[in-house]
């Protein structure tokens, strides 16, 4: 190489990062002559989980410009600071570092994934700073003794399990066959669909997982039908819902119903799935389905209106996922409302709000209960005519 | 074709009572279908210079890859100071005493030329990846040998100079020589040169004819793949010729030069 | 250990000394310690990465599974067997070097095309098995549940004592390569690199070498990922994904393979870019990644030290990295 | 809303309570060892011979699927060999030729509302020009590269071909309609998609027209002229830059051809690439690099041992057979199961 060559990368290198350094966010210390209100947030915009995380990113910075429209919180403006984990909890454990170290937020939203949840709630226990997951495994909030700090809004899978179990009884269904996908996702409603049969006098007669890349699922309905099941759950997310759909309507067993997780409830997947998904039973929150829900329903004024605000904005439907921010920000916000910006004082206020009318249910937290939602939050939904539709 | 027209175990009882260094015993080798060796069988007295001829295809770099174990021959065995050989990989038979050069330089090109020969070392030093990783006494001691040893190997065939330079940068003739070298660190009780010569102008060949009976005199056996028939002349006491893959004749450099098998091979197979 | 890089290692070791004080300073910056650990930690990995590929001249798209091995040796020893945490790194350690020992036997036959492919091809399975192995590994759910690290009595907990401590690990492993390169070992791997069959010929035993040093890289990755496992305290199979295994590839030819150093500089710029800098990009950085890649590997095959004076950083004569020196 | 579940839904929910004994037996039984469920005294003959079919049809069904994925394999397999015939390199990037090919497959199809005999063949042609500039504009451009550089730079190539699809389309799966239309069909219990079908015809016609291609027509001897010994086949003037070229543009070709036919049965992804590649390799080394028969058989020979490893032994670990036969292939028999080991050891490795 030409020393002059060298030279001039090496100075087109050193230009490269003065300009990242100055381009980075300006440090908490910028004193403002409004102090504004933080509020933390680690989504997973980008990477595996992108489809639940960009949502709720949108989600959150409506809510934010709406709030500071009206005013702000107590006076102050709202300030927002947003990390993307990329679905990487090696990421998402920085980013809540920088959140609490540098950025000296008092409340934190997110991370969107049970995993990347799980990576954080030990610094947020350290650091003594509240953190409100989006994600929904159960373990992010027990046992409750040791997630002082740590709340989360998403339903939990034995919610929506428990939903669909007490439904099958209800239909005289006790023979469930049950595939899910080798994936966070998949693996935690299998635990529950597995942990919760017994309690419904269920009986599992097949239980069949596969890869979330799957090209082809004959292999895995092939023999649940085999098992003679009276129904099946299928439990994934991505394409492989779709093709569970598709090859269960291809191999003829539309005579035995298919229940599917609450991941298939987005509109995008009625539309892949077409009329193989007539039939199709789910248990959703009740965001999803808005329209449908009865005018005295407690929730259906908050999930209308964000559903205007939110179609209207971005031009494309809503999805449950971007609830959860809806959710978690506004009971990071109630929080600094009522009590200012102070960790133990919203960790205080948080374990003790009842009531608070979400987009994903009506939350009740407790001490022993840091997630404050029920199974009674979801509705049951059967696909008909190529729209959802209440199930009785 | 006739190959047994020489009586060469009496020329070489007469010459040499020791026991061969290198025998060969009915080598063959064939490569899908196509004879390389066949068949050759051959003994190489201790402390000679042994050339080996042959016109071009007459199978000579497949006998020393026989040899070296870079290839496994389809019959027959090589018998290495009476023990067998064959089947041995290359670094084994290395370590027994026979190292060699490659017809293509086949140098390490990045390294330096002292660390070119410094890798000849390897079968005579023994510290290993922790030893090394460490820095324990005994492998620091042994570096420092390893080192003076390849200096005065250089030294001794005078690229004393050039040792910290990169080997890849060395002209041809240079890197004729040091390979040569490199193979030499390595103790070898025979050494197998493939073409030497090949590419060198006039005076280097003839410094080369010298280092080898150099070599040759401080009681390594040499054997000697070469294309320049002079040098072969000059410096080699025992000549074998291969011819398609066979042995046609061998004899001392007098006894082939005049051999009409020899003679017609060369002027009609060209 | 040349003179040269005798004084890096010297500037290195006081740089990483003050960095958490001169960081810790600026409240903008102060989260960079955070960062230097995932640094250090990666660091392990493309050190035995480096050895591999740079000095041997053998290419593994499995490093992420040994990364994994490490941690999940670490994380289930500990979880569901009571371990302490220092004897299940060791274990760890161990299961990697003899899960290298036994794929590299066979796969380092292969060369070029094919041993990328057999790497890959045991990455990806090793990344199956962590997901399938659910009641052991916690499947695709995650394992948690993960005990710190102590030492001495009192725990690894802040940010600063897990600098040091990787840090020291990476310090040591550097100097443990360096004397490896300038030893009899280390001219064996690079003239198994430039020559095998010279090598061979030279009495190198190249197949046990190729799969020592295979071994070495295992371990080294082994350790870095039970360093992860305690640090992140939580382990998915997706940080240990075929992905990952391109990434420290990447980190390699960045830095440029032909320096240890490289593997440093290289390691620490693509953290620090994909933490810090290219969020700008956000989704745009698959594609970065690739474009970084491709320019490397077109128009800078032996990295970004090679722009740095080459006697200081290269390893001592990097064939294509320098210019050919004039004859005598 | 609820009658109608009831009625239509959930129809059968009282069957006979024998059928599910006897479900229940097959259910706990090794599914592939006990065919004659006969041999299971107390079982009624007439029950017996229904589960005895339901046993046959699972196994058809499982030939059906393995056969299909099998040939999409068999065509990614083929792509491998052209191009390692002409160049002696391995294109890491050759699965997202598939990918690209599906989902260009859905842009023309789909989103520009080509029909499909002009959208699909579309598709194959863009591809095959991706394929084009990988060689023209990069691979090219690294002349005197190492082994390791060309690995790395088909490396880097898919992962720009996958983030750049990423842009394109989104991260959400795309569907496209059947090629003809139709419900499946049914074969001794067993469904068969029409599609299915299409895949099995059109990747037979792909091979059919490959193997006229090298053996009958003067651009595909002079390719494995190339293949051979490219200096010699320089001095005998085959323009062997250009035959380089040509097996890029046909082998991202074939890459295309195989996505479009299995998007209507499995969806297609912008990431999808990578583990077809994956396995497309594996074939192509089973049956023995830069062997085309032998990329068809063992294409075929891999689907079906996924899908009956998916079948009787365990589906999460179906992805890993694949690819422990591929291990076991490079570690032992590097030649191919159908290749020989003396043309093997004459290629360089």
């Amino acid at each position: 190489m030409k020393p002059w060559k060298q030279r001039l990368i090496l100075w087109g290198m050193a230009v490269l990062l003065a300009v990242g350094w100055l381009w980075m966010p300006a440090g908490a210390d910028s004193a403002r002559a409004e102090e504004p209100y933080k509020v933390g947030a680690v989504f997973s915009v980008t990477g595996g989980a992108s489809f639940l995380g960009e949502p709720e990113k949108k989600t959150a910075e409506m809510i934010v410009e709406e709030i500071n429209k009206n005013g702000g919180v107590d006076g102050h403006p709202l300030e927002l600071i947003l990390y993307d984990d990329e679905t990487e909890p090696s990421k998402a454990n920085l980013h809540v570092k920088r959140l609490i170290k540098r950025d000296k937020v008092p409340v934190i939203i997110g991370p969107t994934t049970s995993g990347n949840s799980l990576a954080v709630v030990s610094i947020a226990e350290q650091s003594k700073v509240p953190l409100i997951s989006c994600a929904a495994s159960y373990k992010i909030v027990t046992p409750v003794e040791e997630r002082h700090w740590v709340f989360k809004v998403a339903g939990s899978d034995s919610h929506v399990v428990g939903r669909l179990y007490e439904y099958m009884k209800a239909k005289g269904i006790s023979k469930v066959g049950i595939m899910t996908s080798s994936t966070g996702f998949g693996a935690s409603g299998r635990e529950e669909l597995q942990r919760l049969a017994p309690e419904y006098s269920m009986e599992l007669v097949a239980d069949e997982t596969y890869g979330p890349k799957e090209t082809d699922l004959t292999a895995q309905l092939t023999r649940i039908r085999e098992a003679k099941p009276d129904a099946i759950v299928n439990w994934s997310v991505g394409p492989t819902q779709i093709l569970a759909v598709k090859n269960w309507r291809d191999l003829g067993m539309g005579d035995i119903p298919l229940f599917q997780s609450h991941g298939f409830g987005s509109r995008k997947n009625l539309e892949l799935a077409g009329e193989a998904a007539e039939g199709v039973m789910l248990a959703l929150a009740k965001v999803n389905v808005g329209p449908l829900l009865a005018d005295d329903d407690p929730q259906k004024k908050v999930i209308m209106e964000y559903t205007g605000a939110y179609e209207e904005r971005y031009k494309e439907p809503i999805s449950s996922f971007g609830g959860h921010a809806w959710d978690s920000l506004h009971l990071a916000v109630a929080a600094l409302d009522a009590v200012g910006p102070d960790p133990a004082k919203i960790r205080d206020f948080l374990e003790n709000t009842k009531g608070f009318v979400g987009q994903h249910g009506v939350f009740n937290f407790s001490a022993e209960d840091h997630n404050g939602l029920s199974k009674d939050d979801l509705a049951m939904v059967v696909v008909k005519d190529g729209d959802w539709a209440l199930a009785e | 074709m006739n190959r047994s027209s020489i009586p060469d175990g009496e020329v070489l009882n007469s010459m040499e009572d020791s026991d061969p260094i290198l025998t060969l015993e009915g080598v063959g080798m064939t490569f899908g279908g196509v004879t390389a060796l066949r068949d050759v069988a051959h003994e190489v007295p201790a402390g000679i210079i042994q050339a080996v001829i042959g016109p071009n295809g007459a199978g000579k770099t497949t006998l020393f890859h026989c040899i070296s174990g870079m290839l496994q021959p389809t019959s027959g065995r090589v018998l290495f100071q009476g023990r067998p050989i064959t089947g041995l990989p290359p670094h084994r038979i290395a370590c027994r005493g026979v190292s060699r050069t490659f017809q293509h330089v086949a140098l390490f090109k990045a390294m330096t030329v002292l660390e070119n020969v410094m890798v000849g070392r390897h079968p005579r030093s023994r510290s290993g990846f922790w030893a090394a990783g460490l820095r324990l006494p005994g492998m620091r001691r042994e570096e420092k040998r390893i080192r003076e040893k390849a200096s005065e190997i250089l030294d001794l065939v005078g690229l004393a100079d050039a040792a910290p330079l990169a080997a890849g940068t060395l002209p041809l003739g240079k890197q004729k020589i040091l390979e040569v070298a490199r193979a030499l660190a390595t103790d070898p009780r025979l050494l197998l040169l493939d073409e030497p010569a090949g590419g060198l102008n006039m005076n280097e060949t003839e410094e080369l004819g010298e280092l080898i009976r150099r070599i040759c005199s401080d009681g390594t056996t040499v054997m000697l793949v070469e294309h320049d028939m002079n040098l072969v002349m000059e410096i080699s006491h025992r000549v074998l010729v291969l011819h398609y893959g066979e042995r046609l004749a061998s004899g001392s450099p007098g006894e082939i030069k005049d051999h009409p098998d020899v003679v017609e091979a060369y002027l009609g197979g060209g | 250990m040349s003179p040269a890089d005798r004084r890096l290692f010297f500037l290195a070791v006081l740089f990483l000394a003050v960095f958490p004080q001169a960081v810790s300073s600026f409240d903008a910056v102060s989260h960079y310690v955070d960062i230097m650990v995932f640094v250090g930690i990666y660091s392990l990995v493309t050190l035995g990465l480096c050895m591999l590929m740079g000095y041997a001249g053998q290419i593994s798209l499995a490093q992420a599974a040994f990364f994994g091995v490490g941690a999940y040796s670490s994380g289930i020893l500990t979880v569901h067997l009571g371990w302490n945490p220092w004897a299940a790194m060791v274990a760890g350690a161990v299961v990697a070097a003899l899960l290298a020992w036994a794929v590299g036997i066979p796969a380092l036959r292969l060369k070029g095309h094919y041993l990328a492919m057999a790497t890959l091809g045991f990455g990806v399975i090793v990344h199956i098995v962590f997901k399938e192995e659910g009641e052991w590994t916690g499947g695709p759910s995650g394992l948690v549940g993960i005990p710190p690290l102590t030492a001495g009595g009192w725990e690894l907990y802040r940010e600063i004592h897990w600098y040091y401590l990787v840090w020291g690990t990476v310090l040591v492993a550097l100097l443990f390569c360096f004397h490896v390169i300038r030893s009899r070992v280390g001219r064996a791997l690079m003239a198994i690199h430039e020559e095998e069959k010279a090598a061979e010929a030279m009495g190198v035993p190249t197949a046990r070498y190729k799969v020592q040093v295979f071994v070495l890289s295992g371990v080294f990755a082994a350790v870095a990922g039970s360093f992860y496992c305690h640090y992140v305290g939580f382990l998915d199979p997706n940080s240990f994904d075929l992905m990952w295994s391109i990434r420290f590839v990447l980190m390699v030819m960045v830095g440029g393979m032909q320096s240890l150093w490289g593997a440093l500089l290289g390691t620490a710029l693509l953290i620090f870019a994909g933490n810090e800098w290219l969020h700008v990009f956000a989704e745009y950085e698959i594609l970065i990644y690739g474009a970084i890649l491709l320019g490397v590997v077109l128009f800078l095959p032996s990295g970004l030290v090679s722009l740095f004076s080459t006697h200081r950083f290269s390893r001592k004569s990097p064939g294509r990295a320098r210019e050919p020196a004039p004859e005598e | 809303m609820g009658a109608r579940c009831r009625r239509d839904a959930l129809p059968g929910l009282v069957p006979c309570a024998a059928a599910r004994a006897l479900g229940n037996v097959h259910g706990a039984l090794p599914l592939g060892t006990s065919r004659a469920s006969g041999v299971f005294t107390g079982v009624p003959p007439e029950e017996a011979r229904r589960g005895g079919l339901k046993l046959e049809a699972a196994f058809l069904q499982y030939t059906f699927s393995g056969l299909t994925i099998g040939a999409i394999y068999a065509l990614v397999a083929l792509g491998y060999n052209i191009i390692y015939n002409v160049t002696e390199v391995i294109n890491f990037a050759q699965g997202e030729f598939v990918m690209l090919g599906g989902l260009f497959a859905v842009f023309f199809a789909g989103s520009l509302g080509f029909p499909l005999w002009l959208g699909f063949p579309a598709a194959v042609a863009v591809v095959a020009l991706v394929g084009l500039a990988m060689e023209r504009f990069v691979l090219r451009n690294a002349r005197n590269a190492t082994v390791l550089s060309f690995i790395i730079i088909t490396i880097a190539f898919s992962i720009l071909l996958k983030g750049t699809a990423m842009f394109a389309w989104g991260k959400d799966p795309y569907t496209l309609p059947a090629f003809t239309s139709g419900k499946p069909f049914f074969v001794g219990g067993a469904a068969i998609q029409p599609q299915a079908l299409w895949v099995l015809g059109i990747g037979g016609l792909v091979v059919a027209g490959l193997s006229l291609f090298f053996h009958r027509s003067m651009y595909g001897k002079a390719m494995l002229a190339c293949a051979d010994n490219p200096a010699a086949a320089r001095m005998m003037g085959i323009p062997v830059k250009r035959m380089v070229l040509l097996s890029f543009v046909l082998s991202a070709a074939i890459g295309a051809v195989a996505g479009g036919v299995i998007t209507p049965i499995s969806l297609m992804e912008y990431d999808r690439g990578a583990l077809l590649g994956l396995k497309g390799f594996g074939a192509a080394v089973l049956g023995g690099l830069g062997q085309f028969p032998g990329a068809l058989v063992a294409g075929l020979f891999l689907g079906l041992t996924e899908s009956f490893c998916a079948g009787y032994l365990s589906s999460g670990y179906k992805d890993a057979v694949a690819l422990i036969l591929l291990l076991m292939a490079l570690f032992f028999k590097p030649e191919g199961l159908f290749g020989s080991r003396e043309a093997a050891s004459l290629k360089r490795f």
